[in-house]
């Protein structure tokens, strides 16, 4: 007995004893470098998506320091691997800004990640970047929303399609994955269709689990609905890994743009090059960029893109852009400031300007969202997702939508006299 | 011989007092020595100390002892009774709704959108009134009930049906998969009023205390400790008795045990409720401490991991699926900070390595050792629960 | 080139033929539509320079001016640009077509026929069409080929003019259906001219004849075509009599094409459950016998399917480099090769580590667990993150027509067959062979085999070699419906193993009938309760059928299944 | 049929185990095929067959782990074994050793013994349950009587084969059953265990109703009980090993037709 109460006690003492300098190995943090935090899952479901970011954030990193850094300073970026796990998401962040000591952190896709490490972020007053299309219905003073709001996207995705040009469409299936964004889009469409008139049954809403593979029923379903003497058009919020078998079946049920075209807000470059996307031209993707689009910042880009990943078959998307415009415009932000420290630096993020990559102008408003310009495009064969419309001038983010009653009445703006991501009145 | 006639048993509580199983008292004292050393350490010391213990760990290693009293709860059914569950994460994640239920509750008019009555999600919903199932959650010891109740019901209706239909083996572990993924899927569902895919998030405060601040922290870290610790002592409790061997009959020889006249599906629903209520608790003291809880915790492959952390310390110790928890979660932490590109290498390696040349786990191989190491200086003397010597298909 | 390609050119370089009268009235009643609109363009030359603009207005007005001017390279014109192939030269705005050739493309006016020489790609723009083009492409072209002497450009162009319903095209279309000798082409017309007399005819009696032939037909696009209407009367202020007569029976019309959809979705239903248990068989025959037979509870399986898969994806990738020509037949060839590298990586499996773990099917669990992450990982480090292309075949793209409203997806199709054959050849395997024998024979009784001279040793190698080779051309399967991503493996093993354990443990029997029934279930279901609900269901299901009979569904019983 | 129905109910009353009729089949395959037969009151019983005749579905019958298609399973007299599980059974009194020894091999002999104790067995009782002594007088008696005294303190699993054998044994006697059925209890042993198992049985058939099944002709002979014969389910012969030896039948059976 007293020989395994021994081991007990060594093996125990070790353990605790590593944990700690897990801790405080490597808690230092040098005074001539800043760094920067990349929280995006390299491993589980959402390393798909998440794991071009990652690579996004450390070519901006990389470009910067060849460009002799920033306040003359080298700037390191710190990967972590929260693994699509939600729960280490908020561990990973507090490892991230406590131990690793980083200026700002560049991470999330998903909402539940996003929430999850929320809390952590306005515990410890530090900086996050969100790249990613949301659903709105939040502000918080520690988060820069660089991706879409439903304003963003989706409103405009459906007056295109209503419109002459877009087909008229008078019929809609709302179709999208049980998650709080598409629920939240799916509302908001909703609202806005009845407002235009659509009638109750002329809306079909359908929701399905993450990772859905078999769509034979739903698209079956589509094409009934379909069938009633209306143009029709789906809406989808369907989410990353559902969308190939979605497609996939989509284009063998012969769904023809022509006949019931398909608009997808989680569907960019990105995704359909794990696609034949032959059968799908002429379907549409709303969003803030498309790789097809030519300016000269946009061929800096891809170019800059496909040397750092060594790839000339790899693709840019929507989420890439929002991470550069915020990447772009926190280090413009740390140069106004003068400083890494956090609230300097959202002080000098309000009204920063950077460059589309698709032309025109970004800018931080008060409320952390941006404001940019909304395009409209249809798949091509060859992945490629081609403008066939755009917003004449950029599109303020708003981040409660005015087409919920209870969020209509909220305000999110951190100045003066607000200061404030949800309320009615001025705090001060 | 014969110390099992000088030492006949005399009972459970005398066995408690009498003696815990191989290093049970030095477990328990390390237990002891971190619920007072940590709470002291992160308050008075400097932070440049070397001993100081910052805050980030203290949460850390709270959400460790909540995965260790999950282990050990694996441990009691597997180690002991045999009973393979691959859906443990359901009972864990069940006990961390209750509570999380009873946070959001507290939130109160607090939320986004102010209602003092429903959740954020649920006014996202446009639900106008609280479904019934969460009446009652304002009410902290009506929510703690919950926290027993709920998982200790469903293994209770659970075991009751697949025990007395003798499903065992294989056949269990499938069809307690199939459980935690049936519940997974219906709380992705944003209909049934969990907070879908999201879960319960953005919690505030716990009996009044700040989530956030860092007493909380450390009292939630202390009363996870303190969990731990009485929940390794009703493990002990149980198989220090004569009902632990009946546990370990059944699970060496579950017919033979029958024949000796014993019930065997109440055993096991027995000992599978108290371990599904030890899980509901982890996840309880778990959820306050992360934060947030959703459905991925129901996830098959959650689940799967808990039995590993058991197996890589050593099933049938108790403490060993303790050290196996922290273990490889401590590794999950470091590698996943060190080795973002690399740590499925190092922890798929791990659970290879384990299998193959640690196949009792740490403790249990260590306990082997011991033993060779005893047998050549003097007699041999029976270990608490060995593992067994084959394996029960 | 383009005369191979469009029989039509052929045909009208022999000017002396009635029927170029006859175009010339389609085009001239076109042209009555058109003239009123847009700018006039004064040749063609001068309206396929239109295409160059930016406002997709303006490229719609050129389009319809170049089928305007009914010219033989019109034809030429929109079908190119219909299949994305037009592209303008950066420098001067010609329109090309392009060809590639080793050193960048070859390029041609599309027009003249003139030939540019070689130019790199940078140096062209294609010329985009939306949505909204491609529908007017189609519908020009369904106009200007209505009497190609290609029977097959015929029918499509009938099935154009069918869905767009020009009213103009009355007049044309009987003429056309009074010249047309192909009865299918004949009855395609018939169809068409139905559609267009029932929504632009004058009379109600008109609309009614034209019902009579509409009703015939069953699809969704003649439900479409009939609520249409029926919508349009019941938004009438005072209808008459006869439009109420009308409205009845297109009513009654409707009811029984519902009726005969209803049906077709049943049989359809079906299908779709026969092809997702199809998919859970691929899925889980493997598992059948690594799980099922060797008794190794394989976590590492979803990862043999994965390895398939993967496999598909650079099989087909060397095609496309090394050999262009065999692409359409890659698939096939992946099949051998992905049973072999799977095959490979089970016998290495099973050679390295499970073999130290027979009889201790729990510890086989935590050691294929941790393979399958490395494994996952492993091809997330040599083939990136993110998804992979691999494309399908002509073959198997498109659906099977059968009926109007009965169409059966070819890949589905292909599926069900595909898992047909898997298992008939495991089950040949199994039973016929000398090596199946054996390895009946070690699961049985090792130790008598061993004496009997078999070399335990090595059947156990071949048959976890057999049950991942197996799972590997599930892989092949499966990448043409999912993902093919290091996440695919995932996704499919909990199912797996449900199926396994519903259908009895070692019986490929009971594989069978587990994987069809739980998926006709899933589908007669999904309608009802949704997909979510639906899944649920069938785990409750399977929860409560093994409380029924805790061995699965074909269990053995008696003493040989104590141990 | 009616007058063997009355005879039959007569010895019900009178008889500790009585089956009459009783038919089990496995998919088909009929392992028990209208069984009847009784054993009286302190009775040895040996039960021979080739493989396959049934002995052990007849074993798996009366301890209520296999439920027969048709007929009556009666112990002492009037209770139906039918309607019972294996535990319940168990606790009315029949103990049963397996035709494999099962023991349970990661205790100690001492504590096989002692889970096998007659007693409060609900599971409540059993985890508050501590020995007195008088139960601790039972185990070493029992200990005695199956030689394994000096190993009491040892891992069951690390008995030889002969000595699980006798475990097993001592086990059903913690039960205190009235009946016992013993299902090949020499197999694997040496001549001289053999030898000791067939006196150690016969003692306890002096109080004890016993029913062996064994393959070993030497071993029932030393038993000194009446024999039945069972082949395919039903029973083929009954009366002393020599009356059954002789039978025509029996000679087909055994030695193939």
């Amino acid at each position: 007995m007293l020989g395994l109460s021994k081991v007990a006690g060594v093996i125990t003492g070790a353990a605790m004893l590593a944990t700690s300098a897990l801790g405080l190995g490597t808690a230092q943090a040098a005074d001539d470098v800043i760094k920067v935090g990349v929280l995006h899952s390299l491993s589980g479901t959402m390393a798909i998506s998440e794991t071009t970011l990652k690579d996004a954030v450390l070519m901006m990193v990389d470009d910067l320091n060849k460009n002799g850094g920033l306040l003359g300073k080298k700037v390191e970026a710190v990967v972590v691997d929260p693994a699509s796990d939600w729960p280490l998401f908020a561990e990973k962040a507090r490892e991230l800004i406590e131990v690793d000591k980083v200026d700002v952190v560049f991470g999330c896709w998903t909402s539940v990640s996003r929430k999850s490490v929320l809390p952590v972020f306005e515990e410890l007053n530090s900086m996050l970047f969100y790249p990613v299309q949301y659903e709105g219905e939040e502000s918080s003073r520690n988060v820069f929303y660089t991706g879409a709001a439903p304003n963003q996207q989706a409103i405009p995705a459906v007056e295109y399609l209503m419109s002459e040009e877009g087909g008229s469409v008078e019929r809609w299936v709302l179709a999208g994955t049980d998650y709080v964004y598409p629920r939240t889009t799916n509302k908001i469409l909703e609202a806005f269709l009845k407002s235009k008139g659509v009638a109750e049954e002329d809306i079909m809403i359908n929701y399905t689990p993450f990772g859905h593979s078999d769509w034979q029923t739903i698209v079956s379903d589509i094409k009934k609905f379909g069938s009633e003497g209306k143009k029709t058009a789906v809406v989808s919020t369907i989410n990353g890994d559902a969308n190939v078998p979605f497609y996939k079946e989509l284009g063998n049920q012969g769904i023809d743009a022509a006949d019931i075209p398909v608009v997808a807000f989680s569907v960019g470059e990105e995704e359909l090059a794990g696609l034949d996307t032959a059968p799908l031209v002429g379907h549409l993707a709303a969003w803030n960029y498309f790789m097809s689009i030519e300016t000269e910042e946009n061929d800096a880009f891809i170019k800059q893109w496909k040397a750092f990943i060594g790839d000339d078959n790899r693709v840019t998307n929507d989420p890439m852009e929002a991470t550069y415009i915020g990447f772009k415009m926190w280090t413009q932000a740390v140069e106004q400031a003068g400083t890494t420290d956090v609230d300097a630096v959202r002080q000098a993020m309000y009204g920063q300007e950077v460059k589309n990559l698709t032309g025109g102008t970004a800018v931080m408003n008060t409320n952390h969202h941006l404001s940019k310009p909304v395009l409209i495009g249809e798949i091509q064969d060859d992945g490629q997702i081609e403008t066939v419309w755009r917003t004449d001038d950029v599109v303020v983010g708003d981040a409660w939508s005015d087409y919920i009653p209870e969020s209509a009445k909220l305000i999110a703006d951190w100045t003066y006299p607000y200061v404030c991501g949800g309320c009615e009145k001025p705090m001060y | 011989m014969v110390d099992m006639i000088n030492k006949p048993n005399k009972g459970p509580f005398v066995s408690l007092m009498t003696g815990l199983p191989g290093g049970g008292k030095t477990f328990l004292g390390i237990l002891l020595v971190a619920a007072f050393f940590v709470p002291l350490s992160n308050t008075f010391l400097p932070e440049s100390s070397p001993f100081y213990v910052p805050t980030y760990l203290v949460s850390l290693m709270g959400k460790y002892v909540c995965f260790a009293l999950l282990a050990l709860s694996v441990d009691l059914i597997w180690g002991f009774a045999g009973i393979l569950s691959l859906g443990h994460g359901a009972f864990f994640a069940l006990g961390g709704y209750a509570m999380g239920m009873y946070l959001m509750r507290q939130i109160g008019d607090r939320g986004v959108y102010g209602n003092p009555l429903l959740p954020d999600f649920m006014v996202f919903l446009n639900w106008t009134e609280l479904p019934w199932y969460w009446f009652g959650f304002d009410i902290f010891p009506f929510a703690m009930l919950m926290v027993i109740l709920v998982p200790g019901l469903l293994a209770f209706i659970f075991g009751w049906f697949a025990f007395r239909s003798r499903v065992t083996g294989v056949y269990l572990s499938i069809i307690t998969q199939a459980m935690t993924y049936a519940l997974l899927l219906a709380f992705f569902r944003n209909d049934m009023g969990f907070g879908g895919n999201n879960g319960l998030t953005d919690f505030k405060d716990l009996l009044g205390f700040d989530l956030q601040a860092t007493g909380t922290r450390l009292g939630l870290f202390v009363a996870s400790l303190i969990a731990l610790a009485l929940g390794y002592l009703v493990c002990c409790f149980i198989t220090q008795s004569k009902l632990g061997r009946v546990l370990i009959a059944i699970r060496d020889a579950e017919s033979r045990t029958r024949f000796s006249g014993y019930r065997v599906e109440y055993y096991k629903l027995f000992v599978f409720v108290v371990s599904a209520i030890l899980a509901g608790i982890a996840g309880a003291l778990y959820v306050p401490q992360v934060g947030i809880i959703n459905p991925s915790e129901f996830s098959p492959a959650n689940s799967i991991e808990v039995v590993i952390w058991v197996a890589v310390g050593g099933r049938g110790t108790l403490w060993g699926a303790v050290l196996g928890a922290f273990l490889v979660n401590w590794g999950k932490s470091y590698f996943t900070g060190s080795f973002p590109d690399a740590w499925l290498y190092f922890l798929g390696g791990l659970f290879v390595f384990t299998t193959l040349f640690l196949p009792k786990g740490i403790v249990g191989t260590a306990a082997v050792w011991i033993e060779k190491f005893k047998n050549k200086q003097q007699g041999s003397s029976p270990m608490q629960a060995p593992v067994p010597v084959k394996e029960e298909q | 080139m383009l005369s191979t390609l469009h029989p039509f050119i052929q045909y009208c370089e022999n000017p002396v033929t009635p029927m170029r009268i006859t175009i010339k009235t389609i085009i001239a009643a076109m042209l009555f539509l058109l003239a009123t609109q847009g700018p006039a363009f004064a040749d063609l030359t001068d309206a396929a320079q239109g295409l160059l603009s930016k406002k997709y207005s303006e490229k719609i007005q050129a389009t319809e001016a170049i089928a305007d001017f009914g010219d033989p390279r019109s034809i030429v014109l929109l079908e190119t640009l219909l299949d994305g192939k037009l592209y303008a030269t950066k420098s001067d705005g010609r329109l090309v077509s392009r060809k590639k050739v080793s050193d960048g493309y070859q390029i041609t006016d599309i027009l003249t026929e003139e030939d540019f020489g070689v130019v790199k790609s940078g140096d062209l723009t294609k010329i985009r069409i939306n949505n909204k083009m491609r529908g007017l492409i189609k519908d020009l072209l369904g106009r200007l080929t209505l009497l190609n002497e290609d029977p097959a450009l015929r029918l499509k162009a009938a099935n154009a003019v069918f869905k767009s319903r020009p009213k103009e095209m009355a007049v044309p279309l009987r003429d056309a259906l009074a010249a047309e000798t192909e009865e299918d082409v004949a009855t395609a017309m018939r169809r068409a001219l139905a559609a267009l007399n029932f929504v632009h005819g004058e009379t109600t009696t008109i609309k009614a004849d034209a019902l009579l032939i509409l009703q015939e037909q069953h699809g969704p696009e003649v439900k479409f075509l009939l609520n249409g209407e029926a919508n349009k009367i019941a938004a009438l202020q005072n209808p008459s009599h006869e439009i109420q007569q009308f409205a009845l029976s297109i009513e009654t019309a409707l009811a029984r094409i519902e009726e005969k959809l209803a049906f077709m979705a049943v049989i359809e239903n079906i299908f779709q459950g026969l092809s997702l248990g199809s998919v859970l068989l691929l899925a889980a025959i493997g598992l059948a016998i690594t799980f099922g037979v060797m008794g190794v509870i394989n976590m590492a399986h979803g990862e043999m399917v994965m390895i398939g898969a993967y496999t598909t994806y650079v099989v087909q990738e060397l095609c496309r480099n090394f050999a262009p020509d065999l692409l359409v037949y890659s698939l096939v060839a992946a099949i051998p090769a992905a049973f072999i590298v799977a095959g490979l990586c089970g016998v290495a499996i099973e050679r390295s580590i499970i073999r130290f773990l027979y009889g201790r099917p729990l510890e086989t669990l935590l050691a294929t667990w941790g393979l399958s992450l490395i494994l996952q990982q492993f091809v997330r480090t040599i083939f990136g993150p993110t998804n992979k292309e691999v494309s399908s075949p002509e073959w198997l793209s498109g659906a099977w027509e059968i009926t109007g409203g009965l169409a059966l997806t070819y890949n589905r199709i292909g599926i069900i067959l595909f898992a047909a054959a898997v298992l008939f050849m495991l089950l040949l395997v199994l039973r016929k062979t000398s090596f199946g024998l054996q390895m009946r024979a070690v699961t049985q009784n090792r130790k008598m085999a061993a004496s009997m001279g078999i070399r335990t040793g090595w059947v156990d190698a071949m048959t976890f070699g057999l049950g991942s080779g197996v799972a590997g051309m599930a892989g092949v399967a499966l990448s043409q419906i999912d993902n093919v991503s290091p996440n695919l493996g995932q996704a499919y093993i909990v199912d797996s193993f449900m199926v396994v354990v519903f259908g009895g443990v070692g019986n490929l029997w009971g594989t069978l009938v587990a994987a069809l029934s739980l998926g006709v279930t899933n589908k007669f279901l999904e309608p009802y309760t949704g997909a979510v609900l639906a899944k649920i269901f069938i785990l409750i299901f399977i929860i409560l059928f093994i409380q029924k009979r805790p061995r699965g569904l074909f269990a053995l019983k008696g003493r040989a299944v104590e141990n | 049929m009616t007058m063997q129905l009355k005879e039959s109910a007569e010895q019900n009353l009178s008889s500790i185990l009585y089956l009459d009729g009783v038919s089990v089949s496995f998919d088909g395959f009929k392992a028990l095929n209208n069984l009847s037969f009784v054993v009286e009151p302190g009775e040895m019983r040996a039960i021979i067959g080739p493989n396959g005749a049934g002995k052990t579905t007849m074993m798996d019958v009366i301890t209520g782990k296999t439920k027969p298609d048709t007929g009556d399973v009666f112990f002492k007299g009037a209770i139906d074994l039918t309607k019972h599980d294996e535990a319940y059974i168990a606790n009315l009194g029949i103990g049963r050793k397996f035709q494999k020894p099962t023991v349970f091999e990661s205790q100690t002999v001492f504590h096989n013994l002692e889970l096998s104790l007659k007693g409060e067995k609900g599971v409540i009782a059993t985890l508050f349950a501590a020995l007195n002594d008088v139960e601790v007088g039972r185990i070493m008696e029992v200990l005695n009587i199956i030689r394994l005294t000096e190993k009491a303190g040892d891992l069951a699993g690390s008995l030889s084969h002969g000595q699980k054998q006798w475990l097993e044994i001592g086990m059903l006697l913690m039960q205190d059953p009235d009946l016992l059925l013993v299902d090949e209890p020499v197999a694997g042993m040496t001549d001289a265990e053999t030898e000791q198992t067939a006196i150690l049985l016969r003692d306890i058939s002096a109080t004890h109703s016993v029913v062996v099944v064994e393959h070993d002709m030497e071993f029932v002979r030393a038993l000194k009980s009446k024999v039945t014969v069972l082949h395919e389910g039903s029973v083929l012969a009954e009366g002393s090993l020599d009356t059954v030896q002789n039978n025509q039948r029996v000679i087909e059976v055994y030695l193939g037709r």
